[in-house]
């Protein structure tokens, strides 16, 4: 329990150095912050003298209609501290910068959340679409996004060179 | 309609059987298309562990001789469409189809190759295989249990052996 | 007894008495009208022989694969399944013939026929029986090595000729195993080769009447069972077809019949060099006199074969550096001290005997 | 070009390949036999399913979980129920708790089984395949039994689990527990044991500790990189904590541990089964939810430790009877990433041992 408090003054000492707001939900911490803060929160998240989050467990991109949220889950491999970051993404112009840098494993996760919601990372070594093919428009996962009708589905794609 | 239509089917049924070197060639050669079905590897989703089920010791498809799973679409006559079929896939999968020589058939696995299954209303999907390809026999299940894939080929070869009956059917109600 | 013996010799010599009858309806039983006559039916007995061997084989060999795999193998068609192969080979045969663009169409199309042929030629040498060798070589099993070999070419041609990169990379993978794999097999073959002073495969069989020579040279023969697998491409040694990377390796591109030619191939080179194996090592139509010379050496021929395909379907597949390593720093070391064992043996025994 | 310059072989492998393990493609750019490059492609088999999930309620995508990662489908309901009773608050009964071990464990099983069976076949071994094969059977046989489905079983339900196993079901698990030691013995044998399987797999694919914890993979590829992480000790959930096992490691980052690990992981599942048969209470299987599941507001993330790495569910609910967002997190997905870091400067052979050894199911790779 000690060692909860602990983290928890840690959290929210960092969301005041990164202009962010500490919430609790289900015994998870998280932390929210604006998009640019997002290197510099969790990097020192990687590096909290107590419980440091030093393992990408996730990273998804959520469509909240006014904005959009880039949600990493931390957690370690040494103990049972997870934290929640939060990173809040303007809708109209929606970039963030990549984590790579920090985790070798956000690779395919941002290229994910860049393909279904439009995303983009700066600094990604190779932002491309993942799932979809590559002239597919729109980005489903979007809540504004109108699925096609089916008949429109039911045409056969041409096949792009090179598939 | 349907009856003058039958009618014509017998006319030429008859008349075939007239030329008996070459209907005799053919029907031995569709026995033994019917017998010898050498199905290309193309796991699609869940259906495929079942289809490699069906190829294990319970279920054992090598009985009917249809165990040769080609990896070649050159050498194979079946396609057996074991899962989902998607949009990103589909056009990947026409050209294994073309690649298949003739004479070749299809089967719809599961309902996803059927009608798009429960993902039919999801933006990657389409409503089935056979807006890509021509299928011959779908395959209910979700995913089909073994037994319906070996009695959905045993009825490809009802189908391919006896050509003639088959059409019959399918006009002369 | 006597006439038991001598039905017994009847039956060991029916094909020689057989050829002898159809040689002295000719006026001169040596003209070269018999012995064109005689070629031409030896010829349509090997072609049988590998068309048959195939068939028999194929079915086999799935019969094998369920009964490692504790299932029940064809069984539908015809008694046992026994019309299995039967309407496979129809069926192949109904195909359509795709020649895929691209491709350079004369190799691509002479290919399998060259992997037809040479299984054809090689069984030509082999001594069925006692005098029943279709072609009585003095250097048969320098032929029948030579003749092997050309199969790495049909392998390029076919892998070359197909533009497909998969069949590239097998055919590649082909030459490097199968010329590799040539060395230690013809060097696991000359120990007996010292043994006896001489190539003829018939002369070989005659000095096996006590002894096989699997009792003399084990090493060799291991060798030569280990090679031989690699030279036909088969499991552990199958890199060349190996489904899970290649593809189909150089036959990717071939389709019905063509690609039977290559199957039909495969399982004759089978035949073939467990033919040879049996003749060299387990003593040919060499056995005790009461089953014909003939059934005894497709008996052991047999063995080798089932041997072949137990292997197969149980060994997971060898990767291509290790194949090397086992050629050039196992196999070839191993067949070198056989033959340096071999003079040795015959030295000495030359010493003690007084030769 | 001239002759005497060389070009690099670039293969395209996939979709459609037989040691893809369904739809997923490498563009693998070789020298020789040498791989240089390996560029991954995948979402030849992506249905949308997160799409799909704001569209159905709570209830109706359990089956959706199922068509996940299709080896262990009762996990991935597992999972999901539990991301809904967290959120919920539902307190799930004694016996199904149980019951979902059982389950879960059992899936386990079968999908290392396969695991087992498809490295095999990726390295040609045919009788090890088809062994593996005939006792993944038993299990499919008492799903069934229960659920009524082989393959997709789709037997959790918000609150408990959808059906008593019928008496016919305790003695076929009892003694397919107790023919698991020979079971194993028999894959050691016919595969493991094979001195070319593991002059195949040995010292081949190093995946260090380091690097695997930057790329933030699980499981057991994880645990055979000497890394003692389960989150079934770590953060146990359900009942995990009443249950005494070991979390096998190993240390030698290669292939092989990543498919002998499978095993020992096999030993620990027949441990807990055999536990959870001895302590099963009696009672009722089903807690008491609404008729209409209608969350409160709020958002839950929860992992469990699936066969092939840990499955996370992220949910947002806004209140209604759908979801705002589900978002799942697919463990080999995130495994896949080191595919091309590891595999560089092997032959394309050991390229899909590699692969194989990841156990990587494209449905849960895809969604």
């Amino acid at each position: 329990m000690e060692n909860n408090e602990k983290f928890k003054l840690q959290v929210t000492e960092l969301a005041t150095r990164v202009n962010g707001e500490v919430e609790e939900s289900f015994g998870v911490l998280v932390l929210k912050v604006n998009a640019p803060y997002i290197i510099e929160t969790l990097t020192a998240a990687k590096q909290f003298a107590d419980g440091p989050c030093d393992f990408l467990h996730d990273l998804c991109g959520m469509d909240l209609v006014d904005h959009f949220e880039v949600v990493y889950q931390l957690t370690s491999l040494r103990g049972s501290q997870s934290l929640r970051v939060k990173a809040i993404v303007n809708r109209e112009n929606p970039v963030v910068d990549s984590v790579t840098r920090i985790w070798q494993g956000a690779n395919y996760l941002e290229r994910e959340a860049f393909d279904m919601f439009g995303i983009i990372f700066k600094g990604h070594p190779n932002l491309k679409r993942i799932y979809m093919w590559d002239d597919f428009e729109g980005y489903p996962l979007r809540k504004d996004y109108v699925t096609e009708p089916i008949e429109l589905r039911n045409i056969t794609r041409t096949r792009i060179e090179g598939e | 309609m349907d009856v003058t239509l039958e009618k014509r089917l017998r006319d030429d049924e008859a008349l075939m059987d007239k030329n008996f070197v070459v209907t005799n060639l053919d029907s031995l050669l569709n026995w033994a298309r019917g017998h010898s079905f050498w199905p290309v590897t193309l796991g699609l989703a869940c259906c495929a562990i079942e289809m490699m089920a069906t190829g294990g010791p319970r279920y054992d498809i090598s009985r009917f001789g249809w165990e040769v799973f080609r990896a070649s679409p050159r050498q194979a006559d079946v396609m057996i469409v074991a899962g989902t079929c998607t949009r990103k896939m589909a056009p990947l999968l026409r050209r294994i189809y073309d690649q298949m020589p003739e004479p070749k058939w299809v089967i719809a696995m599961g309902s996803c190759a059927n009608a798009g299954g429960p993902f039919v209303d999801s933006y990657s999907m389409m409503a089935g295989v056979d807006k890509v390809v021509p299928v011959d026999v779908y395959i209910p299940g979700c995913p089909p249990r073994p037994e319906s894939l070996l009695y959905g080929l045993l009825q490809l070869q009802y189908k391919v052996s006896n050509p003639a009956k088959v059409r019959l059917m399918k006009h002369g109600k | 007894m006597d006439a038991l013996y001598n039905l017994f010799n009847v039956l060991n010599n029916v094909f020689v008495n057989i050829a002898i009858a159809i040689r002295s309806l000719f006026a001169d039983p040596h003209s070269v009208w018999a012995n064109l006559t005689m070629d031409v039916i030896n010829f349509i007995i090997v072609v049988i022989i590998v068309v048959l061997a195939a068939l028999i084989l194929i079915l086999l060999e799935r019969k094998i694969a369920g009964w490692t795999s504790q299932r029940t193998g064809p069984n539908r068609l015809g008694p046992r399944g026994w019309f299995q192969t039967i309407a496979d080979a129809l069926k192949l045969m109904g195909k359509e013939d795709i020649t895929p663009a691209g491709a350079d169409k004369f190799i691509f199309k002479i290919a399998p026929m060259i992997i037809f042929s040479l299984p054809m030629m090689t069984l030509a040498v082999i001594p069925y029986g006692k005098g029943m060798a279709p072609l009585d070589l003095d250097l048969g099993i320098f032929y029948f090595v030579a003749i092997s070999s050309i199969s790495t070419l049909a392998f390029i041609m076919a892998g070359w000729g197909s533009n497909n990169k998969y069949s590239l990379l097998g055919a590649m993978r082909a030459v490097a195993q199968m010329v590799s794999y040539e060395i230690p097999l013809l060097f696991s073959l000359l120990g007996v080769v010292m043994i006896t002073q001489s190539f003829n495969l018939g002369v070989i069989v005659e000095a096996q009447a006590g002894l096989p020579f699997i009792v003399l040279q084990p090493l060799a023969f291991g060798i030569f069972l280990i090679a031989g697998l690699a030279e036909l491409n088969r499991a552990p040694f199958d890199l060349v077809e190996a489904d899970q990377e290649v593809v189909a390796g150089p036959f990717t591109e071939y389709t019905g019949l063509r690609w039977g030619l290559f199957f039909l191939g495969e399982y004759g080179n089978m035949t073939a060099l467990a033919a040879l194996g049996a003749t060299v090592f387990l003593g040919g139509w060499q056995g005790p006199i009461f089953l014909p010379g003939f059934v005894w050496f497709f008996m052991k021929t047999g063995v080798i074969i089932f041997f072949m395909m137990w292997v197969r379907w149980t060994f997971p597949r060898i990767r291509i550096d290790h194949l090397m390593h086992l050629a050039w720093k196992v196999l070839l070391p191993l067949s070198i001290l056989n033959i340096l064992l071999t003079g040795l043996g015959i030295y000495i025994y030359r010493l003690v005997m007084g030769g | 070009m001239s002759i005497n310059e060389t070009e690099e072989l670039i293969l395209n492998m996939g979709p459609q390949h037989p040691s893809m393990h369904g739809l997923f493609r490498m563009v693998i750019h070789l020298e020789g036999e040498t791989v240089t490059k390996i560029v991954p492609k995948i979402g030849y088999l992506h249905r949308g399913m997160e799409k799909l999930a704001e569209s159905r309620t709570y209830a109706q995508f359990i089956p959706y979980t199922d068509r996940l990662d299709y080896l262990a489908s009762p996990h991935n309901n597992w999972a999901y129920v539990q991301t809904v009773e967290k959120l919920m608050g539902v307190v799930v009964p004694e016996r199904a708790e149980y019951l979902r071990v059982i389950f879960g464990e059992l899936a386990r099983i079968a999908s290392h089984q396969v695991c087992i069976a498809s490295t095999a076949l990726d390295m040609a071994g045919w009788s090890a395949w088809s062994y593996a094969f005939r006792d993944r059977e038993r299990i499919c046989d008492m799903y069934e039994m229960t659920a009524g489905s082989r393959l997709t079983v789709n037997i959790m339900r918000i609150g408990g689990i959808s059906a008593e196993p019928p008496a016919e079901f305790w003695p076929a698990l009892q003694s397919f527990l107790d023919d698991t030691p020979e079971m194993l013995e028999e894959y050691y044998g016919i595969f493991f044991g094979n001195e070319i399987a593991q002059g195949r797999l040995k010292n081949v694919g190093i995946l260090s500790k380091e690097l695997a914890e930057n790329l933030s993979i699980t499981g057991p590829v994880l645990r055979a990189s000497g890394v003692n992480y389960d989150v079934r000790k770590a953060e146990p959930y359900s009942i995990y904590d009443r249950f005494d096992f070991n979390v096998p490691v190993r240390n030698g980052c290669d292939s092989y541990d990543r498919t002998i690990i499978r095993m020992d992981e096999i030993v620990e599942s027949i441990k807990i089964i055999k536990q959870a048969l001895r302590d099963i209470p009696e009672g009722p299987i089903m807690a008491k939810v609404p008729k209409v599941i209608k969350p409160p507001v709020g958002e839950v993330y929860h992992r469990v430790e699936n066969p092939k790495g840990e499955l996370g569910f992220y949910i947002v609910s806004d209140g209604t009877t759908k979801p705002a967002r589900v978002r799942i997190r697919p463990a080999t997905f995130i495994n896949l990433q080191m595919l091309p870091i590891v595999a560089l400067g092997w032959k394309i052979q050991d390229v899909v041992a590699i692969f194989a050894t990841l156990d990587a199911v494209l449905g849960e790779v895809d969604k």
